[in-house]
């Protein structure tokens, strides 16, 4: 069988980037977001970008490094709060938002790899969410119809893989990375360490390697947002 | 900031933990509702969920302990316990949407007396996002909003209608402010006051409340 | 907190079973079938059940307890091809049946637990399954709506779990049963090992203890249906 | 039950295998599809899923290998690989559904020249069940049929129409049997007969076949 297994993050994304290309990149806040790839796809040129992710990075780290060189045009994301140049650029009209609620994000991810291409929650029901958006009454009750979101590469974030791209996830830098493997019309992972076949009990595999089209093994600097800690007493 | 009458932060928080039942699967939002961790009652064992794809979280770590890969909703490090288990967003808010979760306590900016909530965002600010409150409190069983009861000009934040854009619609079966506790057992129902927080006379409620709500 | 733990199936279903009550069953075929609980829930005599489970068991095992006994009204399924008395209770018609695609029930399944009522699907599309459904158009093509299901008791069979009802399953013994405990009102586990809180490592957990109320531990005989084996050439 | 011309069930099996490309993850049908799995060509290196919940479907056991745990989606007994993994029934239909397995070779009693496949009910006799049959032509990339050419009485299988409830409708590829290949590259366009077996003649073809087809 051909390999999935490629050397660096930029070799890992060459022929797969483009102009107006939808990306998804897991992560919750900087937690298991494939750092190496979003570099590399930021070295790779590819202007006008849809980006679906939860959050927006940093500034300068993670999704913030594609705002800097303003190569994204559009963030679709539940929060966003933690990032100036973000905020510049949308204040000033040059960055599209699409706000999603997290667990409709979440959904509408899994919905596009499951190929569900609609479903109904009570979600955002009676906010701006659901303004535009068809309803449908169930038991007396009104959902909203939110729709599947695919994308053309969905960057992931992986602790182990192996060789056929069967993954594992770490705590809970696992987040929007299982989904979002499933929504690339090609997925590329990033994982902290890279293993033989046979290394995972068959049992306790998050992604099974059908999901997986490259894969690389890169060091993560796995930057801290808060910080928070409790002294020893002792 | 001590107040003469009235509940503080952390009293506010003491009370909300007050809900909190045996066995029961709680989702914690940040501000006041974080407090609700330090003053859960003895022989109350509860399970907290991290939205971002986590049961039984653990409190702050060591110094030696903290793990880029295990934080909370809040982005905080935090630690897991032994009967912790970790799972994606999806499935996350699949436990959240599907109604299993006992309860969720959660700030607010306003509330209105038809149990509408509005904490997200304020018209002409940044809009940071809705996060996961959208989900919570369309999902969880029963969610309590934490927050003062006025604002800083005074006017009351329990109103008749919300004047911000909403979070949710009819979903908020309690309101813990520093001055009580208003409460309805039924979505249909008019909220009622049940509790006055020490020196808070009925006058200081009516004046400072523009919502309705029935005494007892 | 009040334990989850039971001693037998009869006690584990104790005050949760009714007349007309529906239930769901885990297990593919009879692989992953929670054997004790189904033959304890006939032992209860709950009359008219709504039965839903991939299969209906096969004479005289499993859900063919259940059918032998007349307890069954309706049966919730994709193929049920292996039961004598099946066959002939409902050429009689004095059983129900609603057959759904294996895909579609188990979607349905996963949407009841996770509060989506509807949902929309290709599956189905041009055949009877698609009869007095409501129909949307994506992209040009036509996909049916299902809707979510849930149960009033949900009967579950694990590999192991732990006293807080965390809970792992068995290589293809998996099948319904994470999706079926989701979607219980009260959700009842026979597990073939029970192990102290702590015993599993929370980054391989299928199915957390939210979704489990109650849990025994208990023998199983694991009848196999078609037992297929090659010879060792030596 | 040797033929003079045409295809044994073996033959075709070893034809529909032909179709399966090195790195292809496959869903494998009964009947004869299952037959598949023993001429897939040297050098390529495909992964079996069973819709029950595996992706790298292994050979039978050996009989002190024989896990009641461990069965196929025709509930048979069967055997791991090194790249296996297991999952649950919904994230085995979304992968099917999704549109993530390669191609799919399948059973069929009728195809018609649209594309439409009947293949689990027979109208008046006891019904068994769909399975996961519709869900696999619905959502595989690729739909491979494997069938006589005809029925018991000589009538032909591929048809202008179905005459049997469908069990998916413009979801076939190609179709195999004793007698040739048909196919076509996109769903909008009609099959053309690209192989005849051996011994065959498209005299016999055509007389055999009530379905419009385009000859190579």
């Amino acid at each position: 069988m051909s390999s999935k297994v490629f050397k660096t993050a930029a070799e890992a994304l060459e022929g797969l980037t483009f102009d107006g290309m939808v990306v998804m990149a897991g992560g919750f806040g900087l937690c298991g977001i494939p750092e190496n790839l979003i570099a590399a796809l930021r070295d790779s040129g590819a202007q006008n970008i849809t980006a679906i992710s939860n959050n927006a990075g940093v500034d300068g780290f993670g999704l913030g490094l594609l705002l800097e060189t303003r190569q994204i045009k559009k963030m679709v994301s539940s929060y966003v709060g933690e990032n100036k140049e973000f905020e510049r650029q949308f204040l000033a009209g040059e960055l599209d938002l699409e706000f999603n609620p997290q667990g409709t994000l979440a959904e509408r991810i899994r919905a596009g790899g499951a190929g569900i291409p609609g479903f109904y929650t009570k979600t955002g029901v009676g906010t701006v969410i659901a303004e535009g958006k068809p309803t449908m009454d169930f038991d007396g009750e009104e959902y909203i119809m939110e729709t599947g979101l695919k994308a053309d590469v969905s960057l992931v974030k992986a602790w182990r893989g192996d060789t056929q791209g069967n993954l594992q996830f770490k705590k809970t830098a696992r987040n929007f990375n299982p989904m979002m493997a499933t929504a690339g019309k090609v997925t590329v992972v990033e994982v902290d360490e890279l293993v033989e076949v046979g290394s995972f009990d068959p049992n306790y595999i998050h992604t099974p390697g059908i999901y997986v089209q490259r894969i690389i093994e890169a060091k993560c600097e796995k930057r801290i947002e808060q910080l928070t800690v409790r002294e020893r007493s002792s | 900031m001590t107040k003469d009458t009235g509940w503080s932060r952390d009293d506010m928080a003491k009370r909300a933990a007050r809900e909190l039942k045996d066995g029961f699967y709680v989702n914690l939002g940040i501000g006041i509702p974080t407090l609700v961790a330090n003053h859960i009652p003895d022989g109350v064992d509860v399970t907290l969920q991290s939205e971002n794809g986590m049961l039984g979280m653990g409190p702050f770590p060591y110094p030696d302990e903290v793990d880029a890969d295990l934080i909370n909703a809040g982005k905080q490090t935090i630690t897991e316990l032994r009967r912790s288990s970790y799972f994606n967003s999806a499935d996350s808010f699949a436990m959240i949407r599907g109604g299993h979760i006992d309860i969720s306590i959660l700030g607010a900016m306003e509330i209105s007396q038809g149990g509408d909530i509005a904490n997200w965002m304020i018209p002409g600010k940044m809009v940071k996002g809705m996060g996961g409150a959208m989900d919570l409190v369309a999902g969880v069983k029963r969610c309590v909003a934490v927050m003062d009861h006025t604002n800083r000009a005074g006017a009351s934040k329990f109103l008749p209608k919300c004047t911000l854009p909403l979070t949710g619609r009819n979903c908020i079966d309690m309101v813990i402010t520093d001055l009580g506790v208003f409460s309805r057992g039924e979505r249909e129902t008019r909220f009622r006051v049940t509790e006055w927080a020490p020196g808070v006379e009925m006058e200081e409620g009516k004046a400072k409340t523009e919502a309705d709500w029935v005494w007892g």
